[in-house]
Formats: structure tokens, C-alpha cells, sequence
């Protein structure tokens, strides 16, 4: 397990202070998003799966805060939510996506599991486990390619790692020189599984041996240390060495809606709870005279209506028509 | 008899044919401390350990290959996908070895494994996630492809398929687990392979089906009895290998036929089962079989869209009307 | 126009291309230094360098997914699989990725990528490596497939494919590589896909084919000529789309059909027509359509056996005088 | 690149005089056989393609010479002739298979890739890049679940090291402590690809490291070198402990009999060739008093004869009957 930060640590701040807060709004967005997605899920305003990200969003926006906007590339799994949010896509069309609305930003066509944001370089959302992580390497090889300098983020589950997806990409990458930076969350359950059962490493980041590629664990809970190693692993991939790193990290709720999460115990989720990374965040930006409790009880307010604005856009989009169902593919 | 739901007929079998056959396992993600994703495996773990009822990672092509490597040598596992999604990254085990294995040894050892999960759409899973595998499947010498639509098929076929000597493809559907039905605790009542089941009788109209498009048309048939059409609505339960006797039989008694399935078009099942009848019954038809099948899209998320996208009772309808009046002729098939 | 192998052609295609348009490149196993395993890429790599010309490593799910990733960024890769039978690793990739990629992000990006290589038997090749694919593609919406059975059409529909914003499935076949044609040196000349092409203009019955069956299929017409049977032959080209026009056309003047594949039954291709010329030519029809296909088995290594597995000119003779002789009841086509 | 043979090395025989004798005649009758093989591909006798093992003799028979005969289990690619002629199969049925014929070990329907002798524990014999994996762990996972203690060796191509099956076997064997060795045979090719464009660690033991499976390089040509790291893998897999290992090897041979195997220059194959292992054998036999030149020469004669009859008996089988096209598999 990575070190948990000291206080040294905390004080070396890896943010300007209007960085910080910026990051903290969009912390405190994706929390309320998902709180709103889950609300949502049990009206049956979403469908389907719906996997949130409650907990680990110190790992996605530390490291997406170390990426070049609308330029570098992101691509993850299904647990989608976040990251789109991280990277500046306005909450109502993602909101509007998991309720299957023709403004959603896959015009209802993807839900929950397949959000993009091309645009901004956010390329999904992917359902099969290990799947994007091809489809990753290939982002980064265009980049070379072109010799543009473009990094690629690719976000990797626990128990995504076993897939032999995982270790193709990993070796092309190496071989390649490409400018990618894998980041496997580790968030200890593949669905109900425990890590032991999944991988035949405690240490997920030493995969890297395998390939002559470097790597390193994190503690995904603590966000600067999160975006100190992600600068660096941004900075080193950007000079065409991919890194592996093990962000540590943990999920609140259950894998989706659908589950309640019973196989592991209530004192090992409280224990996580405990460092939670939003609350920490605007406690150490009240603590650091950043902002004050007004101001953060105003960007407190603010979200809560943009949040509460994307669900009533939402709901108040219509559906698809029927004239979509053939659009966008050839049949 | 007992009242059981789908998954508990599938448990029923699995626990049974455990019981009765040390060299029977189960292997895939979350079966075991997890009880199964859709609680298929539910006890199993507790009654058999964990050797038996195997926890794996989400690594299919490995977890197939290792279940192939271990049938060849006398053990029988039961490979379960926690939806047939996710077999397709282990395409290559199943096709080119798993039901090669027998042919290329020349009988030295066989492939005595089960494959099964449920299929399909109707949940808002998206295109990755609800898709249905039979045409991939049926299209591949040394499979058996098998579909069960009601709890008392769920087991009997599934204990066939685990005591059959060459590995079957077995396709169960999402939208069934909780279906209730009547089953029997016969413990060697197996279903064989290849007997279609008449689930209504009829004289107007064959309408052929399997899984869950079951209802819908059942649901069809009841509805144009109201009209006076008599439909008579056949499950084929196994799709490989095929009762076609059953098929041409009904076939000959009412000369018109309508086939639906959830899976796509081209080189799906629906053309499969009209260009058959079609070269078996030539002079029977009095008019040409329809097809009613699930839209060929990726399937969309939205809930409008899937429902367009996924045949319901009103397109089964249509489509008993369409051949019983018989225009001349019909829309492109191919978009 | 230039004499030039099935191989040349296709190569020409590529380079032309890739001289046109720069974000088009190839990867693949051995298609670099080693000039690729069937040369089909021979000096491209010399002309255009290791990134554009990428020796990859045997990891075909791994390049496939990569393809795809560069091609939703604006790149235009050619991925060469040194045999389609390969493909079957990347499956998952190409049918839950590549073909949905559009569909799922409702053209945010598209995946404008050609997928090539060859496939097919008749060189002693055994089951993991004789395969047609074609069946396995065709069933997924998303992706154009499409063969060549000349140098003439390899060139233009490869060309084609390249430029098409969508994933295309380019089936080359194995035992064509070296053959000899006529190729134009227009670098603009384009086949479109959906256009069959009548190979042999012929009045009594209609052999549909494709890819290296159309040689067999024109043996057997000029054989029939002999008997006074007039065979009109049609290479399809491409299958999906299916210039189903051409076919109703050529079949409302001959009424016999016979389809003929070296892909294998049930779910196949042969059904698949034969089942679409019945919904669209029911009354046209004069006879049940013969399919003749590929033996349902792996295949076997033995060359007697391979030659049974496979057919040749005698099996479309025999087909088409059963046509046209029009027996009552046909064999069982299952078995 | 391991270590060469040292002096002390090649003193301490691993095996017994009958022993080493018995080695000897099985990679003699391997080296004899492909010979053959090769002259009758050129008479078109054998058709497809044909993989000669020519070169690696040592790595395969030592290892194989470190199982228990008829009970452990062996499964390769399809590069397969040499590992059941190890394992004891006669010749005539294995080159019968070559030719195509009804009396072939697969009925002449597997040909040169599909060797199988499962009674003796050869499972084969097949031809996808990295697909025996999957099913080695498979044997080993049977004879784990029965309490059985029968080992499994899995040969392995450099070239299929990146494929992802290979990795999630490795994993699985991992997780479920299974009684297999991993034999990468490291030849430095992948068909006409060198190593540095396959995998992006020359070191390709340094996969075991991302499993915390057991790993280490062997001088594939040395045969005692072999023996002695087969000994111990084989013993400790037995104990629950998988092993992966790279046995640094070198075909002399094209890819197939269809490939002349321009992409490497005569020096290195020749380079390789000086250090050949059965002539190795032949002289440390003669050196060490073990066999006089007439014993030597008679082993010689021996398996000349022998070889003869095996492409005589194929030759003299009969094809294989129509009726055999349909049995032997569900259709
Ligand atoms: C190939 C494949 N197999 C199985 C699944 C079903 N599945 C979806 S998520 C999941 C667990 C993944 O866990 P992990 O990678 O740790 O990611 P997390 O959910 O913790 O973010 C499984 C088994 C799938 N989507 N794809
Ligand atoms: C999945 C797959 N891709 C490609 C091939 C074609 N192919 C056969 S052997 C080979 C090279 C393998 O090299 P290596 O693993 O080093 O084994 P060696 O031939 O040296 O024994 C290739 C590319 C294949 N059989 N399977
Ligand atoms: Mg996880
Ligand atoms: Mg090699």
C-alpha cells in the first residue's frame, strides 16, 4: 500500500490556490452529479447499469487536473461519470444521457457506460472490461504519429487488469515509446471479488516489470499526492515513456445501483469515509485561508443548483425519435 | 413438481448434476463468495467449496481455455459468462479449440464442457452489453447451441447438456430469471437435444420461436384467437441441433409461417429458419415466411429506442396478418 | 491497364493511398521488414517507413484495439491480419468496439478503419487455419464486408474500403494470391461496394458466389455450355452491403438458383441468400434453391479429405442439373 | 542472456549413463525425424505447413526428461514434432499424421500442427499463437482438483509471450497455485520478427515478476543446464509453485519449410550451430566413456533404420476413408 500523506506533504500544495479551488468545484460537482444519478436511479429516471464514482474522486481529479485541456486524450470503463466533469463538460447533456434524452452528449444512445466528449478529448465510456485499453494505446499512437504531443489517460479497474486486453496494451505501449499513462484504481473489489481472487499480485503497478515500463502505487485518496504523481507521469509520457501507476483508492457504493454491496463490512467502507477526499479538500481550503466558509458554503450553493439545473434539463428533454434508431451506424 | 423460477430450475440442475458426478464443476466471476451475479449459483459454493464452485478473474479467454485443458482430461465443468457479452473475448477458445478439440485429435479426448449465461436485451444494457450470440455460435461445427424459455426447460436441458460428451452453448435470457414456472424434482428427467415443444397448438399460422420471444408471441396468438386465427406457436428450445420435423410438420398443417427471434439480420437465425423451410417445404407455403427480428443496430440505450429496436406481440401481429394476406411484395429486407 | 498478380493489386491499392493521404497506414504481423508473410506489403516500409508500415507484435486484440483508437482521432489504419482466422483473438474488439464506436458516441467518431487479410482452405492448412469468416462478420451491424475474387476488384474495392468512413472486413483469400489479371492504373478508380458483378452472362440458372468459389462456378458454366445450359455467374463481391437488386434481376430471368460457398452451413451465407431470393422471388422461383457449401466440420488435414470439404466444379454441376431437373423432396441439409 | 555452460557445470551430469543414453537416442531420433520430414515436404509428400523443432533439441528433451512418463502432462504450438518423440510416441504413427494418413496419431485429419498422444500425456499440438495456454492450466487445474500430482509444461513461442492469453493464464495459475511450468522457449524470432519489436523486455522471465510467479532464464542449449532448472521447476510446480521459465534457445531452420528465413544473416545461425546439442551429446557420451564410437555409431544406425521405417510406414498407409470426413465431431 502506497504511503498515506504526511504532513509534510500536505503543505507542499501541488496547486495554485485558484487551481485548487477549481478542482474542488468540480470535486464537489461529480459528488453531487452522482448523488443526483443515484436519486434519479431509484425514480427510474436511469435505466440500465449505473456504476458510480462516490470516493475516488480525488484519483481521476488529480490526475486529469495534470493534463493540457481540450488536447490531451481520457478514456476509461463504465464508471464515467466523473471524469467527462473533470474535464469541463457541462453537467446537463451528461445528466441528460443517463436518462436516455436526445440532448444527452451520446444523444441517448449510450446512457450511463458509453459517455463522450470528443471535443474535449474525453472518449468514453466503454462496458467491456479491458476493452478501452486498446483502443487507449491506439489515442497515444495517433498522437505520435503525428507528432503532436499529446498524453493519453486510460483508467483501468482492479479487475480489469487480468484481462489479456490489458497486458497487449501494455506491451505495445512499451515497445512503442507511446505517450500514455495507465492508471489502474485500485479500489480493492472487481464487483464482489476481492483482489486475492483476482490478482495473483498485491501490487498491481508491478505488472510493469513485464515490460520494462515504469511503475509506481499512489495514494489515490490524497489528492496531492495523486497530482504530484501525475505531473511527473504526465511529464515523463509526454516524452514518449508510458507509465503504470496504481492508484489506491476505494468505491463508497456498491459496483452499481443494482448492488448493495454486502460482501465486505460496514467499518472497512467507514474506514475509507473517514478520508474522504471532497471533505478534506474544503477543510484544508478553509484551514489554508483559501477560501472562507462563505465562499465555500457559496460554491457549496452553486453546484447544488447547476446540479439540480442538468437534472431539470433532463427531465424536461425529449426522448429520442424514431428516426434515430438508424442513425449513426452502418446497417 | 415444484413452483421454482427460472434461475432456481438452473441451480436446481447444476446442484444436482453436482451431486450426482464429482467430475462436474462450475467456473466464472463472482459464482462463488458472490452467489452469482443474477444468483444463478446461489449455495453452490457453500455446499461444493471452492475447488468446485470457482471464483475466477474477468479473464474469459483464460477461464474457457482452462475449463477446455480440463475437460480433455475427465473433469466436466460449467463455464458460466456472466452474460454472453463477455464471451466474445474468448471467441478464439470456443471456436477454434474448444469445438475443435475432439476433430483435430481424432477422438483422443473430447470437450465435455457447458457454456452458459443469459443474453440478451430489454434492460437498457446498451449495445455492448445486450446482444444475443446464437447465429455467432450456431455457425461453427462441434457446438450443440441450446435455449431454454420456461423454468422446467431451464433444468432439463441443462442436465442434458452437463451429462452430453461435447461442449454446448447454452443460452439462457436475462429477462427470464425471475420467471415462475412448474418443474419437476425428478432428478434424470433430462430434455434431449433436438425436440422442438409446441407451447401452443394451432392450424392457421406456425409461428417459430425460442427464449424469451416465447411470450410475445404467445402473447400474439392468444390475442389473434380473438380474431379466429388459430396460431400455433412452436420453441425450438435447441437450435443446434434443429427439429426440423417438428418444424415441416406444422408446416404442412398451415402452410404459413412467421418466425421471430431478438437476434439480428443478415446470417441470423430468423433467415436460417425460412431459407430451411423454404427448401423443405417449397410447395407447402402459400405465401412467403416472415421474419420478425430485433432491429440491426448496436443497441441503443434510450428506453423508446430499445423497445422499437426489440420485436414485441403487435410486430408479431402484423406479421401473422401480413402472411396470411399475402401481398405481393415486400418491403427491402436490407437496409 | 497492367498485367498484374491478385497480390500486386492489392499492394498498388495500398500504396496508391497511402501516397494520396497520409493519414492512412498499415499494421500488422510481419507486413514491415519481413515485407508481410504473403508479401502482400512488399517495399511498403521501405517507401513509408515504420510508423506507417508497423511490424506489430502477435497481439491482434491489442493492434485491432489500437487501429480503432487512432482511427476515432482522424488516422485511417489498415490492419492486416496474416490470416482472418487470427482475427478470431480480436473478436471482441472488431464486434463489440470497432462496429459500435459510432452507433454508442452517436457520431462523435467514427472508425474509418479497413480490416484485411486472407482467408479460406485448400492448402492443407487444417481446422484453426481454413476458416471463412465471413458469417461472423456479416452478423454485426456496423461493418461493411466485402471480398475479391480479382485483381481488377481487389484493387478498387480496396481503394474503397480506405476511403470509407466506416470499418470495413476485407476478405482476400489464400489461394488467389498469386493469381494473374488485368488491373487498371487509374488512381481514382473505385468499385463501389453493394454493385455485384455478372462474371458470365448465361439464361437458364443463376450461381451466386464469391471470392475464390467464382472459379469452380465458371468452370462448371463452361462445362454446362457444353450440355446447352446457359449458367449466368455473379460474384457478389460485396456481401454486406448486397446488391440484392442484381440478384432478383438475374434470377426473374433464369428461375433456378444455385448459391454456392466455401463457408460452411447452418447460419452461413448460402442460407442467408437463398433465404433472400424466396422473401423477394417467391413466384419467380421454378425450383428450390441448391446451396452448395463448405463440408459443416473442421477441416481436416488429409488432402482427400480437405477436397471433400471443399467444392469444386463437379458439385456446382451436380447442383445445377438438380435444379433445373427439380426432384421432389432434397436431402436433409442437417446433419 | 544466461550463463554458458561453465566446466563444473558440464561435469555435474544430472542424469544417470542409461539415462543419458536414452536422451541422447530420443534427440537423435527428433533431429532424424525432422530431416526427414523436411525431404518429404519438398517431395510434396507433406503438405500445409511444417515447423521444424531443429536446433532446440536440448531444451525440449530436458525438460520433458525431467517428468513422470505417462503421467505428467505436455502441450506446445505447432511446432510440436520433436516433444512427443520425447515423451516415447513411436515415429511411424507421428510421420503418418505428417502424410496425411488414416494410420496418422490424429487419423490425418491434424497433420504436422496437430500431434496429439494422450495416453502418454502429449496434449498437443496446436496452431492460434498463445491458445495452448489457456488449456495447460487447464490439465493442471484437473489434476489439482483430483489430488493428482501430475505436473503440466507448457511450451511457449517469443513470439506469443504478447498475446494476451498468456497473461491470463499465468494469473490463474497465480491465483490457484497450480502445478505447471511455463517454458518460454526464447528462439530470438517470431517468424521473421525480432525479438525487440515483440516484446518490449528483452528479459522475457520478467513476466513471472508482475504474477509473483517464480521465474529464470536457462541456457536452452546446454541439456544439463536444462535438466537441472527442469529438476527444480518441475519439483517445486508439483509442490503447488508455478513456475515460468525462458529457455534461450535458437531454431536453424526458416519460421516453416516455407520460409527461408532471409531476415538473419548466416553468421548468427552459424554462430548458434558450433554450439549444436545432439553432436554436444554425441562427443561428452564418447568423452566421458559412456558409449564407444561402435555404440555411437550403432544408436546412429538404430535411428536411421527406425526413421526409414516410419516414412516408409506413411508412406504405405492408406488415406484416410471417406467415412471419417463426419466422425469424431458434433455437426
Ligand atoms: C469482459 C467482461 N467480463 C465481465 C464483465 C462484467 N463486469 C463489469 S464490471 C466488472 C468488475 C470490474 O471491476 P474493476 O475492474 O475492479 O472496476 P471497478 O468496477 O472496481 O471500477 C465485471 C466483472 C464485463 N463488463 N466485461
Ligand atoms: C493468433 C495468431 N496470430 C498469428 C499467427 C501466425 N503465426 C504463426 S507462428 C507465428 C510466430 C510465432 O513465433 P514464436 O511464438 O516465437 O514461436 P516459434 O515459431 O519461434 O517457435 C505467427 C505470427 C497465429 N498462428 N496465431
Ligand atoms: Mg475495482
Ligand atoms: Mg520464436
Amino acid at each position: 500500500m502506497a504511503e498515506p500523506a504526511t504532513e509534510e506533504a500536505a503543505v507542499a500544495c501541488p496547486y495554485s490556490n485558484d487551481e485548487l479551488v477549481d478542482v474542488y468545484r468540480k470535486m464537489l460537482e461529480a459528488r453531487r452529479f452522482e448523488e443526483r444519478s443515484a436519486q434519479a436511479y431509484t425514480q427510474a429516471k436511469i435505466g440500465g447499469y449505473c456504476h458510480l464514482y462516490i470516493g475516488q474522486e480525488a484519483s481521476g481529479a488529480g490526475f486529469l487536473s495534470a493534463l493540457r485541456p481540450n488536447w490531451d486524450y481520457v478514456i476509461t470503463a463504465y464508471r464515467d461519470h466523473a471524469a467527462p466533469l473533470f474535464m469541463g463538460s457541462p453537467p446537463g447533456p451528461l445528466m441528460a444521457e443517463l436518462f436516455g434524452k436526445a440532448t444527452g452528449v451520446s444523444g441517448g444512445k449510450g446512457g450511463s457506460m458509453h459517455l463522450y466528449d470528443a471535443k474535449r478529448g474525453f472518449m468514453g465510456g466503454w462496458g467491456i472490461v479491458g476493452g478501452q485499453i486498446p483502443i487507449a494505446i491506439g489515442l497515444a499512437f495517433a498522437a505520435k504519429y503525428r507528432n503532436e504531443d499529446r498524453v493519453t489517460i486510460c483508467f483501468i479497474g482492479d479487475g480489469a487488469a487480468p484481462i489479456g486486453a490489458f497486458h497487449e496494451s501494455l506491451n505495445l505501449a512499451g515497445i512503442l515509446d507511446l505517450p500514455i499513462v495507465f492508471v489502474i484504481e485500485n479500489n480493492a473489489w472487481a464487483m464482489g471479488t476481492a483482489l486475492k481472487y483476482t490478482n495473483s499480485t498485491p501490487d498491481l503497478h508491478m505488472y510493469g516489470e513485464g515490460y520494462n515500463i515504469e511503475h509506481r502505487p499512489v495514494d489515490g485518496m490524497d489528492l496531492f499526492a495523486v497530482k504530484r504523481c501525475a505531473d511527473d507521469a504526465v511529464a515523463k509520457a509526454r516524452a514518449g515513456k508510458p507509465q503504470l501507476i496504481e492508484s489506491i483508492t476505494y468505491r463508497y457504493r456498491g459496483h452499481s445501483m443494482a448492488d448493495a454491496g454486502q460482501y465486505r463490512t460496514k467499518e472497512e467502507v467507514q474506514e475509507w469515509r473517514e478520508r474522504d477526499p471532497v471533505e478534506w479538500l474544503a477543510g484544508y481550503l478553509k484551514e489554508h485561508g483559501i477560501l472562507t466558509e462563505d465562499e465555500l458554503g457559496q460554491i457549496n450553493d452553486d453546484v447544488r443548483e447547476a446540479m439540480k439545473a442538468a437534472v431539470e434539463f433532463a427531465d424536461q428533454s425529449p426522448l429520442p425519435g424514431a428516426e434515430e434508431l438508424y442513425k449513426n451506424v452502418y446497417v | 413438481m415444484a413452483l421454482m423460477q427460472y434461475r432456481e430450475a438452473l441451480r436446481a440442475a447444476m446442484r444436482e448434476e453436482m451431486e450426482r458426478d464429482d467430475r462436474v464443476c462450475l467456473m466464472g466471476e463472482e459464482v462463488g463468495g458472490y452467489n452469482g451475479a443474477y444468483r444463478i449459483s446461489e449455495g453452490l459454493m457453500d455446499q461444493f467449496g471452492r475447488m468446485r464452485v470457482l471464483d475466477t478473474p474477468i479473464a474469459e479467454e483464460g477461464f474457457t481455455g482452462m475449463a477446455l485443458g480440463a475437460s480433455m482430461v475427465g473433469l466436466r465443468p460449467i463455464v458460466e459468462y456472466m452474460t454472453w457479452n463477455f464471451s466474445l473475448v474468448a471467441y478464439d477458445q470456443i471456436v477454434n479449440h474448444v469445438a475443435k478439440a475432439r476433430y483435430m485429435s481424432n477422438g483422443q479426448f473430447g470437450a465435455p464442457m457447458v457454456m452458459r449465461g443469459p443474453q440478451g436485451g430489454g434492460q437498457q444494457l446498451t449495445a455492448q452489453h445486450s446482444q444475443c450470440v446464437e447465429s455467432w455460435y450456431l455457425h461453427c461445427p462441434g457446438l450443440y447451441v441450446v435455449t431454454a424459455a420456461t423454468p422446467a426447460d431451464a433444468k432439463g436441458l441443462l442436465k442434458t447438456a452437463i451429462r452430453d460428451d461435447n461442449p454446448v452453448i447454452f443460452l439462457e435470457h436475462l429477462g427470464l430469471y425471475n420467471m415462475k414456472g412448474e418443474v419437476s424434482d425428478d432428478r434424470d428427467l433430462l430434455i434431449p437435444f433436438g425436440v422442438a415443444d409446441v407451447k401452443r397448438a394451432g392450424t392457421d399460422v406456425t409461428i417459430l420461436t425460442y427464449s424469451k420471444m416465447l411470450y410475445p408471441c404467445l402473447q400474439a396468438a392468444e390475442e389473434l384467437d380473438k380474431d379466429e386465427v388459430s396460431a400455433e406457436v412452436i420453441d425450438l428450445r435447441s437450435l443446434r441441433p434443429l427439429d426440423l420435423d417438428a418444424i415441416l410438420t406444422s408446416v404442412r398443417k398451415t402452410h404459413h409461417v412467421v418466425v421471430v427471434t431478438e437476434d439480428w439480420q443478415p446470417s441470423g437465425m430468423a433467415r436460417e429458419l425460412s431459407g430451411l423451410i423454404y427448401q423443405h417445404a417449397f410447395d407447402e407455403l402459400d405465401a412467403p415466411v416472415e421474419e420478425v427480428c430485433g432491429a440491426p443496430i448496436p443497441m441503443p440505450y434510450a428506453k423508446n429506442l430499445e423497445q422499437m429496436a426489440i420485436p414485441d406481440a403487435d410486430a408479431v401481429k402484423s406479421a401473422v396478418r401480413r402472411t396470411l394476406a399475402r401481398p405481393g411484395e415486400l418491403a427491402p429486407l436490407y437496409r
